[in-house]
């Protein structure tokens, strides 16, 4: 799997590029149609997200007044450029070849890029709400990021690793994750919730206070794009939490032809991720919206001390194992 | 002071401020002039135990602005407490101070009446459009909207 | 952080009606507000002036969409007793069924909105299903969904036929039982009490000062329900109780419009059961004894006024509607200050706003609530001065 | 006018902006009855959702602007600035006989009758209030509108054609025949 052709086919093609977009559109009308069921409607149909992708590339893209274009015009496609890089280094099919000591800080680094480019969206276009849309969405970051990178670097510490595809190959033969650490696997559902800016935790976005927060002035292909971005977030999240806490895409014995191996390893890796975006959705759809600073509270009360206590566990269970 | 006021009750109480009648079952209706509404007001809160107002409706009869104002309180009976304003400098002392809800239904009033009610904190226009023009009092009886608007009945050419 | 004046609405998601908030926030605490409602004012009083009787009754009705039927039985009312006319028993009883029928979907729609207000879609949709039961019952009954056009001076324009009834009747079941699904949902539900309890409280003494009416005033345990205090139509023959509720904060306004949900479903069963026979209007005479009177009705959203005053001819001379949201407006006031934000659409929603029917006012909420422009510097004394006390307290 | 052959991209967006129109509700100080109808159009009886309708809070973000009740003096300015914010392909639709003639409020002192004379309006509803489905019917027109214009390059065609009849009285929808 070195020889470049084939590693270019991986990038744009098959667990790349082409293949994550058409699963982000299926993810985001997975999620609509859930949470319309949940709420005893039929729910849009499956060709929904497309058509709105490509009618919001259609419109016309209005610069508000005094606000500077290029900034305007390039932050989302940087956001979606780092989301769907990220995207490249958790294992689809088995292990990832692009996988290098340390590819976990990275993708959670990119990860993080489209929250604070949604802060300067909001804060480059010069209208009030989205100002403030823009604050909430970087307050809101300050309480879930740190523990949501404790929640999933605790897998890193006990697989002893830095990188994502040999966390997914220490537990094959070990146990997953999910059950060695269950509350990092809370906290890390509970973050990504909050990252992706989903109903619990949609405070910029907040459709009923601030009419659409640091979204308001986006038009025509920013919007798009912006769209486009968090769907890909939302599936690069969802796979990072399926690799690291249930176990990925291998198989615990081994098949005698590699390839079928590896599709047995894709259809794990679906399964797995929806199962993971069922639990987001059906959380979306059961709760209200909660206020800043009771997130505030919450978050650094109840969640924070979660996640040090699952790093203390893990700490003495290494200590234990390297001891005995 | 549940049970209902007796007419006599309240003559009794208010006879300082002017006449009072039995209009209906619970409701009891006292006339004064505009100096004096203040102070039965206060009077009512206190003996009568009308703690709540229900409103402060306007009329104009075509000779006179009136202005009638409704309490009520746990006896459930409705003290109206109506004043007779002169058409042409309709001024009245505010009670805004002592019932809060006042404040607002008296702005109103000054807008669509124009009764200056002497002493209100903020008498800015309220109701009306910021391009509606000034000293222009749509409900009272001498006015009448432009020639192209008739509001409502049948328009007279199409009878 | 400097004080951030934010406008919300006239065009706002949250608002279902244009109304601008000027907000003065320090961060996320709001130390100000103006309110400026008067985008629906159409002159519908003049207008009431102009036209008979039987022509004013469709224009009063539309002052608002949710409370039709509220403005057009209170008009009714006041012009009967006006002409010393007394209408059949019949008319009385479809009147009330019609009142209660639009108390239950004007609750179930201000349930729906809070839930969404708070961004608990599901509840919204829940309510709103539910809603459409209530819908098809008056479809039925009136022709149309919302503006019924049941009324007349003199009686009831439509008659309910039995399958009209027992119709009506085999619905009430299932709605009681989805009712009493949400007493326990809102009771446990953790999102909505995070963020409905404690939200724009008011005591009783507030609620006294302040005007207040309806269910919000009932929340805080003040029990002024027009249909006890000064019985008029059925309401005095049907068993039936006030519901009221101590905790006045947004919390309390909800249990207690679910409450209310609740009885008037018994109310309307009751109605559709003891259903008497007889016509259904009477011949009202031409023209109105010279007379004014002030006709109370118990809106869903609190206590509607409408001052009649009728000179002998077949108009009307005055009509001053003061409606319930109205009454309601120093209350928000005086309790958003020192709110957050993110409060306010709850709280606003927590009154059942009906702006079209407000159309009014502006006020410019102080510390204490009364209105007027007050200095900046005595805008912050005052919120310091109640901050001491609610400490203190 | 033989409608011009339309490239690929041309028709993937046209039928792009059928499958999902973005619609935003403006109440110019109606007695808000129709707003109550169009939310009810969103709930699970009517759900638009399934044709790819939503309800958009930011007028930024919507295709087809819905306008309840009759335009009174104070909201006239901010309909118009609405109206204005929105991008393109935009349609209008006014709701109910307030959107059309003022409704029961005409003549009022404090109204301003018509919609047309704020901002063009395309698609007109009956009813006080259009019951749900008659909306969805309006929305369903707006889309022929759109696809008829898309046809034609622009709405340009469509006023030359009303300015052709005599006093300007024709259906606005004569498409939907």
């Amino acid at each position: 799997m070195t020889d470049t052709p084939l590693i270019i086919v991986y990038i744009f093609l098959f667990p790349g590029f082409l293949f994550l977009l058409a699963y982000a559109m299926l993810f985001e009308f997975l999620d609509r149609r859930i949470a319309a069921r949940m709420q005893h409607r039929v729910g849009p149909p499956l060709f929904q997200p497309f058509a709105d992708f490509v009618k919001m590339l259609g419109k016309e893209v209005i610069d508000p007044q005094g606000v500077d274009r290029p900034v305007f015009d390039a932050a989302p496609v940087i956001a979606l450029a780092a989301v769907m890089t990220a995207f490249l280094y958790i294992p689809v099919v088995s292990a990832s070849p692009l996988a290098f000591q340390g590819d976990l800080v990275l993708v959670l680094y990119l990860m993080a890029l489209p929250t604070i480019i949604l802060f300067v969206m909001g804060w480059l276009s010069r209208n009030i709400y989205s100002a403030i849309g823009g604050i909430r969405t970087v307050t809101q970051m300050f309480i879930y990021e740190v523990p949501f990178f404790l929640a999933l670097l605790t897998p890193a510490l006990m697989a002893g690793t830095w990188s994502i595809s040999e966390i997914v190959s220490w537990q094959q033969d070990h146990l997953w994750f999910m059950v060695l650490q269950p509350i990092g696997f809370v906290v890390a559902l509970i973050g990504l919730q909050a990252k992706l800016e989903r109903t619990p935790f949609d405070i910029p976005e907040a459709e009923t206070e601030l009419v659409a927060g640091p979204w308001t002035e986006l038009t025509g292909r920013r919007l798009a794009l912006m769209h486009l971005a968090s769907d890909v977030s939302c599936v690069t999240g969802c796979a990072l939490i399926a690799a690291l806490f249930l176990g990925g895409p291998t198989i615990p014995w081994t098949i005698a032809p590699v390839w079928l191996g590896w599709i047995c390893g894709f259809f794990l890796f679906l399964a797995k991720t929806l199962v993971v975006l069922l639990i987001l959705s059906s959380v979306k759809v059961a709760t209200g919206r909660i206020r800043i600073d009771q997130l505030n509270t919450i978050g650094w009360k109840y969640i924070a001390s979660a996640a040090l206590v699952q790093v203390a566990v893990v700490l003495v269970m290494n200590s234990i194992r390297v001891g005995a | 002071m549940t049970s209902p006021l007796t007419l006599d009750f309240v003559m009794e109480t208010m006879k300082g401020s002017g006449t009072a009648e039995q209009v209906r079952s619970n409701r009891i209706r006292i006339t004064t002039t505009p100096k004096r509404v203040r102070d039965a007001i206060t009077t009512s809160r206190e003996l009568l135990a009308c703690e709540r107002l229900i409103t402060i409706s306007a009329a104009d009869n075509g000779r006179t602005l009136e202005l009638i104002y409704h309490l009520t309180g746990p006896h459930r009976t409705v003290i109206s407490i109506a004043a007779e304003l002169p058409r042409d400098a309709p001024e009245i002392p505010t009670v805004s101070d002592i019932l809060p809800p006042a404040g607002i239904y008296e702005r109103q009033i000054h807008d669509l009446f124009g009764i200056v009610f002497a002493g209100h904190p903020d008498l800015k226009r309220i109701i009306l459009g910021e391009d509606w023009p000034e000293h222009e009092y749509p409900l009272r009886k001498d006015w009448k909207p432009g020639p192209d608007t008739f509001y409502g009945g049948i328009r007279e050419e199409r009878i | 952080m400097p004080e951030v004046i934010v406008p919300i609405g006239p065009q706002h998601p949250a608002l279902k009606e244009p109304v601008n908030f000027r907000v003065i926030a320090d961060g996320e605490k709001i130390v100000r507000l103006e309110l400026d409602i008067s985008y629906t004012h159409r002159g519908i009083e003049k207008a009431a002036e102009q036209r008979t009787f039987i022509r004013a009754l469709p224009l009063l009705e539309r002052v608002c969409g949710i409370c039709s039927h509220s403005h057009s039985t209170a008009f009714a009312k006041g012009v009967e007793e006006l002409m010393q006319l007394t209408i059949p028993p019949r008319a009385q009883y479809i009147r009330t069924i019609i009142g209660e029928l639009e108390r239950m979907h004007s609750h179930l729609l201000w349930l729906g909105v809070a839930a969404h207000e708070i961004g608990f879609n599901t509840l919204f949709m829940w309510t709103w299903r539910d809603r459409e039961a209530v819908q098809d019952t008056l479809e039925e009954m009136s022709g149309n969904r919302v503006h019924y056009g049941m009324n007349e001076v003199g009686g009831v324009r439509r008659d309910l036929t039995p399958s009209q009834v027992n119709a009506a009747l085999q619905r009430l079941p299932n709605l009681e039982e989805r009712i009493t699904k949400y007493v326990d949902m809102v009771q446990n539900q953790e999102t909505m009490l995070l963020r409905f309890r404690g939200i724009g409280k008011l005591t009783k003494e507030e609620v006294l000062k302040y005007g207040a009416v309806g269910p919000t005033a009932r929340a805080s345990g003040v029990d002024y329900d027009i249909r006890m205090d000064d019985p008029y139509l059925v309401y005095a023959d049907v068993p039936w109780n006030v519901v009221t509720d101590t905790s006045g904060d947004v919390y309390g306004r909800t249990r207690v419009r679910i409450g209310e949900l609740a009885e008037s479903l018994k109310i309307v069963r009751s109605c559709l059961e003891h259903l008497p026979e007889g016509p259904i209007r009477v011949n009202p005479p031409k023209t109105a004894p010279k007379g004014e009177i002030l006709s109370r009705y118990e809106a869903p959203r609190g206590e509607l006024v409408h001052f009649i005053r009728t000179n002998g001819t077949d108009r009307v001379e005055r009509v001053d509607i003061r409606t319930p949201t109205l009454a309601n407006w120093t209350s928000v006031a005086a309790c958003l200050v020192n709110q957050n934000l993110a409060d306010i659409p709850v709280i606003v929603a927590a009154i059942d706003p009906c702006l079209s029917c407000t159309s009014r006012i502006t006020i410019v909420d102080k510390g204490d609530g009364n209105t007027g422009i007050v200095t900046w510097d005595e805008l912050r004394r005052r919120s310091r001065l109640r901050d001491r006390r609610q400490e203190g307290a | 006018m033989a409608a011009p052959a339309a490239s690929l991209s041309q028709r993937l967006v046209n039928w792009a902006r059928q499958k999902s129109p973005w619609i935003t509700i403006f109440n110019s100080g109606g007695c808000n009855a129709c707003d109550i109808e169009i939310i009810a159009c969103l709930m699970p009886r009517f759900d638009v959702e399934r044709f790819g309708i939503l309800s958009k809070g930011s007028p930024r973000h919507a295709d087809i602007l819905i306008v309840t009740g009759p335009v009174t003096l104070k909201q006239a300015p901010r309909l118009r600035r609405v109206w204005e914010q929105i991008p393109e392909p935009k349609y209008v639709i006014a709701m109910g006989a307030c959107g059309a003639d003022g409704g029961v409020f005409h003549g009022l002192y404090h109204v301003m009758q018509r919609v047309e004379d704020v901002i063009p309006v395309d698609v007109y509803v009956a009813g006080c209030p259009p019951r749900p489905d008659e909306i969805i019917n309006a929305v369903v027109t707006c889309l022929n509108l759109m696809s008829e214009d898309a046809a034609h390059g622009g709405k340009e065609w469509r006023q030359k054609k009303r300015s052709e009849f005599p006093g300007g009285m024709i259906p606005s929808v004569e498409a939907m025949l």
